[in-house]
């Protein structure tokens, strides 16, 4: 498997050649309109898609990595429940108080802390700006052959209201009391009260922050969604019909609908509960409390189960929003590296759209054991059950693809292969959770951290790192090595899957999420499968979490390192047909120098009779090409 | 660079870029109020029958808001209309009515209606009390009626300071005509004009006392929705205004000379929004006022 | 059903000790089969797809790949498999959970209120009527606020943290909780239900074998959460009785208050860090009843022993 | 209003000879008659609210089609959604759609609860 089998180290010749394509970073400001602007004006308050792109993508790999470190942490405590955090324990300590690490051992509300912080930094602050907002930002305008987003302040809006609640987030660390202990979900009753002691801070402590926090990252995400849906409607390039679209602006044209109309009602709820918290309001207070042996003042009359209602009428549309991006950069790099269009491309587009759609009638399977009545629950087990096929087909599609291909295994196709059985393992053991007597047994267990954790985690990230791999060079102009690639990508897989495998087999014991003690003070737990019993699991969890974290540094330096000092290369370095590949790398203030037109579907690769396997969007038809086409279209494949 | 479409419509789409911008927000807009509102059908389903609060609001200046909103509504298509027909002195016009509509309904809410249920208290008796204000509860007649039995007692409390004052005894209450006259059905349906407390004065022990709140959003899952919206409503009323007074300052004039129609589709977006907060208005009305 | 529980058990699953539970086991089963089957087929597809048409074994792609229509049949195949299990299986079992609660006659019914961090149950008694409860009257030494003065409540019997019922007796548990959510959730009974405050959900199962059993909360409620432990035991009905009698004589001598009380205020302790054995310490099996995971005290190390096969 | 006092545009004519300026013209009367309509439907539901229709019900549901009634004037006509794109009108389909999952799946989730 030859790494850099496909990649030309010479220019291409696209259509609309450029002298100055070399990969030098200052060249990024032969704007039409202006020149030289100051470093603040062109990197930090820029209007441009591809800067406020970088900024999402560098804050957002940040969190991700700082969401990750919190779990590096939980892990130590579930492995050696009660023993002191070697090395920073005492640093830990300082920095967040005793109440959170005691003579190096971290408390039950820290453990709370990080695990409820790990879930809401890890998908709103992680996953979230880089797959939709960094990726479609830089990605989706060049590859519809925009000049950039329709309101590129907006868009700068878009990017400060994250970093904000990123920084409120961060923030309510070093509140009293702590961070968030409620879990990501925030369910009531138990958010609403918690930290609610004589000490209470109606607006310094780590719920109200959170939930400060949330309306800014909403109010980010909504702006965002409303510019990416109006540039791919307004601003795709002449000739770039919808069926020529890349699959990748199609999953992200989705994903922008979700967010666009999944997060408001989120948005209400978070209200509610701030009015709760700040106001003395009971949304989500029913009457008659007793806390600690003490009834609670209030007025009452509110209902716990509505706010479950109302945080996962987003929470499932925002499954897929976590999914869908990745989906699309895996259909980019695969469509590349096996050199032959995708298969059944109208199915991908079509499973997509139903997709998204059916996300928003079926979030109540989070919600099975409320007490559900059998007609209720009859609908939305059918509707989940429904749900899962267009994902069956977008991956089967993926799969099928890759036959008759030419494969060439650089990073990242490394990267986007691995992406297809880890999903399918996380989409499938989402099945027996989607028929609730099942989830009877399953709900709240590992079983369903395992299952997500397989989605998110060597799902959607390592699609992000095939996006970050294959993307780069049209960033900065440079790749990133291949050899460092592998070292990064062969240790991630198998540490994934030695950290979420034994997650099933735990899950099965019974063993539940959110214990602080990894189950030492359970009987279940103790019970032996695969030779060791369901805590003792935890040490290898933990140590391959560790060293997943270790496997992170050669991305790390490579990424950094790559940005001044790697290899250079043309503007299509890896011969692919989308339109971003025709514009300068990096491209300047306004993408292209010639605005292209294009005249073909999105991935002719190895088209029949042609020197080059790779065939641009932007190159006009010849007569023998239209020939072809009309006969394809006359035996009804395309 | 220029991006296109920003004031001329794409061809296939048929649409200038700020249109299809507007239309998404609003959708998400919907989506927003559309969660309020499923919560307020929620709590009010969930709310024991007949306990719902009711006819609790000042009917004749929530009419009087909505006249208002709905005629700020027609003076903004109106200012549209005038620039589309280049008539620049109407459309200022227009405009500052607009504002000025958009300031008094924002005015009245925040200097008027609120701060009037502020001040007004209502004191929540324990369950094995209610037999000793039956005399202001009135639940034997409501019994009789097959209604459901009440436990509060609304007014105004004359002796504020018995609020956090341990060694205070009673709440002294200058009751509403409901508490005052509980026997008497016509008293305990919403009256058109607002019926102020009147002067017969109930003391009430404390340790008979539940719960008294004023009627701030602490008070009920009623008040707490009716806060929530029309706070989030008014926030909503004042962005518009700030936009239009943005539209209305000379600035606009300026766009206008070089570009009529620009200015012309600004006010139209604008507009959009405006309509939309209105038109939440013309469900909020009712369902907080009459019902 | 235990010839089908291959997978279960292969994966850890415990032995399941209710009525209903092989139903629960079945559908996990099945599903699971599907999924294998799914899972190996495709891997086998994609592992030989990726080496036979690597670059160096398939240098030029076709324009063209797959003609034929493979994928249609296997979608089709998966909607009937995935159609015969909600339909055939989770529709009507979940029915069956949820609408045909047995008699109040033939069961035993029984009140348990979730609290931060442990389970009350309430029992109405030999007269099988529940005492009133008012929030008015919870107190340290009353933690459910049952009413003393009504009559239903004089031969009521309040336990903390287990409860006793008997082998091959329906029990019907009406779930409700004090502050937070928790879940009522018996791993080897194949059951758990949400105690929701302000609501009183019932749900219902019929234990087969003897011994004692681990009650998770299945629902985050707060820094005790992981010791939040009831303990179910099932007796014969014997045996039964006696703890009944038992009970009864406490509660006439009702002086100490229960186990589980703590004064407001004061926070609730779960096991003080540190106090956690590491993995591979001696384990010792809980002495029976002792009500487990009470405030203050660490959870017992766990006992592979104390679940029965 | 005179014309003669009106500030010119850049564009010369004080009205456009593209005919929507024309269509606009036409359009204020019927902007105004609107108005007042939604003004007496106003004082409607306010009257209707002290008349009572038997169940508490039946009171919502005449205020909320009256509402509805006022809404649908405001869309169709200030909002110019009587003739929009079609682009626009997929957009609302979808929004009404989901909207309307969320009242009707909440509402049906609180309806059908586990009891015995
Ligand atoms: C990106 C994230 C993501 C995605 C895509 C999914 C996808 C699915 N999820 Fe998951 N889910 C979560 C993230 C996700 N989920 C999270 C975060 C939670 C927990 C929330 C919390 O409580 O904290 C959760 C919880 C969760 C629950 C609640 C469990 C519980 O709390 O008790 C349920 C129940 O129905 C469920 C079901 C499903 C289903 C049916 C799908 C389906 O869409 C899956 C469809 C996919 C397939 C069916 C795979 C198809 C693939 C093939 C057929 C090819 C196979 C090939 C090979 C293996 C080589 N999920
Ligand atoms: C997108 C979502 C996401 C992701 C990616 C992850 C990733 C991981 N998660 Fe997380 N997790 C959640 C979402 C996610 N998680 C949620 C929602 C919960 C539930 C919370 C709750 O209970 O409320 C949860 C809970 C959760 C638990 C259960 C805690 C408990 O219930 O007590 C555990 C336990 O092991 C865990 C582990 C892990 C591990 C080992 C990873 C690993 O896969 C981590 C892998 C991460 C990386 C490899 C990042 C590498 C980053 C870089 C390399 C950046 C480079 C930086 C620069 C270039 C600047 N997670
Ligand atoms: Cu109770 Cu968790
Ligand atoms: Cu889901």
């Amino acid at each position: 498997m030859d790494a850099s089998s496909g990649l030309a180290t010479q220019p291409e010749h696209p259509p609309t050649p450029r002298s100055g394509a070399t990969g030098d970073p200052h060249h990024d400001d032969h704007g039409h309109d202006h020149h030289e602007l100051p470093f603040w004006r062109k990197y930090i308050i820029s209007t441009d898609h591809k800067v406020i792109g970088i900024q999402y993508g560098i804050s957002g790999l940040i969190f991700l990595f700082f969401g990750f470190s919190l779990m590096m942490l939980m892990r130590w405590q579930l492995a050696y429940p009660g023993q002191t955090i070697p090395v920073i324990g005492n640093l830990l300590e300082r920095m967040f108080g005793s109440g959170a690490v005691d003579k190096g051992v971290m408390s039950p509300e820290f453990y709370n802390s990080l695990g409820a912080m790990h879930g809401t930094i890890m998908i709103f602050l992680g996953i979230v700006p880089i797959a939709f907002a960094a990726f479609g930002n830089f990605v989706v305008p060049l590859q519809i052959g925009a000049p950039d987003m329709t309101y590129p302040k907006i868009n700068m809006a878009s990017y400060q209201a994250f970093f904000v609640g990123g920084v409120i987030m961060l923030i309510s660390f070093f509140v009293p009391g702590g961070a968030a202990k409620g879990g990501w979900t925030s369910y009531t009753p138990l958010a609403v009260i918690s930290d609610k002691g004589p000490t209470y801070d109606p607006f310094w402590n780590g719920q109200t922050l959170w939930l400060v926090g949330f309306i800014f990252l909403i109010t980010s995400s909504l702006l965002g969604a409303v510019n990416f849906i109006a540039t791919i409607i307004q601003l795709r390039a002449k000739g770039m019909t919808w069926m020529r679209l890349p699959f990748f602006v199609w999953a992200q044209f989705v994903t922008a609908f979700l967010l666009l109309l999944a997060f408001p009602p989120l948005e209400s709820a978070v209200v509610m509960q701030l009015m709760d918290r700040v106001a003395g309001t009971s949304f989500f207070l029913p009457s008659g409390l007793v806390v600690n042996g003490a009834p609670l003042h209030v007025s009452g009359g509110g209902s716990p189960l509505l706010w479950q209602h109302l945080f996962w009428f987003l929470g499932h549309p925002e499954v897929y929003v976590l999914i869908l991006p990745g989906m699309g950069i895996v259909a980019e790099v695969i469509a590349n590296n096996t050199r032959k269009p995708l298969w059944g491309y109208k199915s991908l587009v079509f499973a997509a759209l139903v997709l998204g759609f059916l996300s928003f009638i079926v979030w109540a399977h989070h919600m099975w054991l409320t007490g559900m009545g059998s007609v209720v629950s009859a609908f939305f087990q059918t509707t989940t059950m429904i749900i899962s096929i267009p994902s069956v087909i977008i991956l089967s599609a993926f799969f099928i693809s890759l036959w008759g291909g030419s494969i060439r295994f650089n990073t990242p196709m490394l990267f986007a292969t691995a992406f297809l059985p880890m999903f399918g393992i996380g989409g499938l053991t989402g099945i027996p959770l989607a028929f609730n007597s099942a989830d009877l047994y399953l709900h709240d267990t590992y079983y369903v951290i395992a299952h997500f954790h397989y989605i998110v985690a060597p799902g959607t990230i390592f699609a992000v790192f095939a996006g970050v791999y294959f993307w780069f060079p049209k960033a900065t102009g440079r790749r990133m090595s291949e050899f460092w690639g592998r070292v990064h990508f062969w240790p991630s897989l198998i540490c994934m899957n030695v950290i979420f495998l034994p997650m099933f087999l735990q899950g099965m014991l019974g063993m539940h999420r959110r214990w602080y003690d990894g189950g030492h003070g359970w009987n279940l737990a103790g019970e032996k499968v695969w030779g060791l019993s369901g805590f003792e699991w935890n040490t290898p969890i933990s140590i391959a979490a560790w060293t997943m974290g270790l496997a992170q540094i050669p991305f790390i330096i490579n990424f950094f390192w790559s940005i001044k000092h790697g290899e250079k290369v043309g503007i299509n370095p890896w011969q692919a047909t989308t339109l971003e590949w025709t514009a300068p790398s990096p491209p300047p203030h306004g993408n292209f120098d010639v605005t292209p037109t294009v005249y073909r579907g999105p991935y002719e690769y190895s088209l029949p009779g042609r020197e080059t396997d790779f065939t641009m969007q932007s190159e006009p038809l010849t007569d023998s090409d239209r020939k072809a086409y009309e006969a394809a279209a006359a035996a009804g494949v395309h | 660079m220029e991006i296109p479409y920003t004031v001329t419509a794409r061809p296939d789409t048929g649409l200038w870029n700020a249109k299809v911008g507007i239309w998404l927000f609003l959708a998400s807009e919907v989506m927003l109020f559309g969660g309020l509102f499923s919560a307020y059908v929620f709590l009010r389903l969930d709310a024991d029958p007949g306990l719902w609060p009711h006819g609790l609001l000042n009917v004749p200046v929530g009419t009087m808001n909505t006249a208002i909103l709905i005629a700020s509504s027609v003076t903004v298509v109106l200012a549209w209309a005038a620039l589309k027909m280049r008539r620049y002195r109407a459309y200022w016009w227009y405009m500052l009515i607009t504002i000025l509509c958009g300031v008094i309904f924002l005015v009245v809410k925040l200097a008027y209606e609120w701060p009037q249920k502020f001040d007004h208290f209502g004191a929540f008796i324990k369950p094995d009390k209610l037999e000793k204000y039956e005399q202001y509860l009135g639940n034997h007649h409501l019994a009789e009626r097959g209604l459901p039995p009440r436990s509060e007692i609304s007014g105004h409390l004359h002796n504020k300071e018995a609020l956090n004052d341990p060694n205070a005894k009673e709440y002294e209450i200058a009751l509403d005509p409901v508490n005052a006259d509980p026997a008497n059905p016509n008293m305990d349906r919403p009256h058109f004009l607002y019926v102020p407390p009147t002067d017969k004065l109930a003391a009430i022990e404390k340790e008979d006392v539940e719960r008294i709140s004023s009627f701030g959003p602490w008070h009920s899952a009623y008040f707490a929705s009716y806060f929530t919206i029309t706070g989030l409503h008014g926030a909503h009323v004042l962005g518009g205004v700030l936009i239009f007074i943005y539209m209305w300052l000379p600035v606009s004039k300026r766009l206008y000379r070089q570009n009529p129609e620009h200015l012309a589709n600004r006010v139209e977006v604008a507009g959009l929004f405006w309509h939309f907060v209105d038109l939440v208005w013309i469900f909020v009305f009712p369902l907080f006022y009459l019902l | 059903m235990s010839s089908l529980a291959l997978i279960n058990e292969l994966i850890g699953m415990p032995p399941n000790a209710s009525e209903h539970g092989y139903q629960i086991d079945a559908i996990i089963e099945f599903s699971h089969w599907f999924m294998g089957v799914l899972f190996v087929g495709w891997s086998a597809f994609f592992i030989y797809v990726l080496l036979r048409f690597r670059r160096s074994k398939h240098p030029v792609a076709d324009h063209e790949g797959v003609k034929s229509a493979i994928l249609t049949h296997l979608e089709f195949a998966v909607v009937l498999i995935e159609a015969v299990l909600l339909i055939g299986f989770a529709i009507p079992l979940w029915a069956k959970r949820v609408n045909s609660f047995p008699e109040d006659k033939d069961a035993i019914i029984v009140h348990a209120i979730g609290q931060q961090f442990n389970w009350n149950f309430h029992l109405p008694g030999p007269d099988g009527v529940f005492g009133r409860r008012s929030i008015e009257l919870v107190s340290n030494s009353n933690s459910l606020g049952l009413d003393h003065n009504d009559p239903a409540a004089k031969d009521d019997l309040i336990v903390t943290g287990t409860l006793h019922v008997p082998k091959d007796r329906a029990v019907i548990i009406e779930l409700s909780s004090k502050d937070v959510i928790h879940n009522f959730a018996l791993p080897s009974m194949r059951i758990a239900q949400d105690a929701i405050p302000g609501s009183v959900i019932p749900m219902w199962f019929k234990p087969i074998k003897t011994g004692e059993f681990e009650v998770v909360c299945g629902q985050l409620c707060g820094l005790g959460h992981y010791s939040m432990k009831g303990q179910l035991v099932v007796d014969e009905p014997a045996a039964y009785q006696d703890w009944l009698k038992e009970q009864a004589s406490l509660a006439a001598s009702a002086s100490a208050p229960p186990a589980a009380e703590r004064p407001p205020g004061e926070p609730p302790v779960g096991p003080t860090p540190g106090t956690i054995p590491p993995p591979g310490a001696p384990k010792t099996a809980n002495p029976s009843g002792a009500p487990d995971g009470k405030p203050g005290e660490p959870p017992q190390a766990p006992s592979p022993a104390a679940t029965p096969h | 209003m005179n014309e003669t006092e009106e500030m010119m545009p850049a564009d010369g004519h004080a009205v456009p000879d593209d005919h929507a300026a024309h269509n606009v013209a036409k359009h204020v009367r019927k902007y105004l008659l609107v108005g007042a309509t939604l003004i007496t439907f106003t004082a409607i539901t306010v009257f209707l609210s002290y008349v009572n229709f038997g169940t508490m019900k039946a009171n919502v549901a005449v205020a909320m089609l009256v509402a509805t009634f006022k809404a649908a004037l405001v869309a169709t006509i200030f909002m110019h959604l009587s003739n929009e794109k079609r682009l626009i009108y997929r957009i609302l389909v979808f929004t009404a759609f989901f909207v309307l999952g969320l009242f009707f799946l909440t509402y049906l989730a609180w309806y059908d609860p586990v009891t015995r």
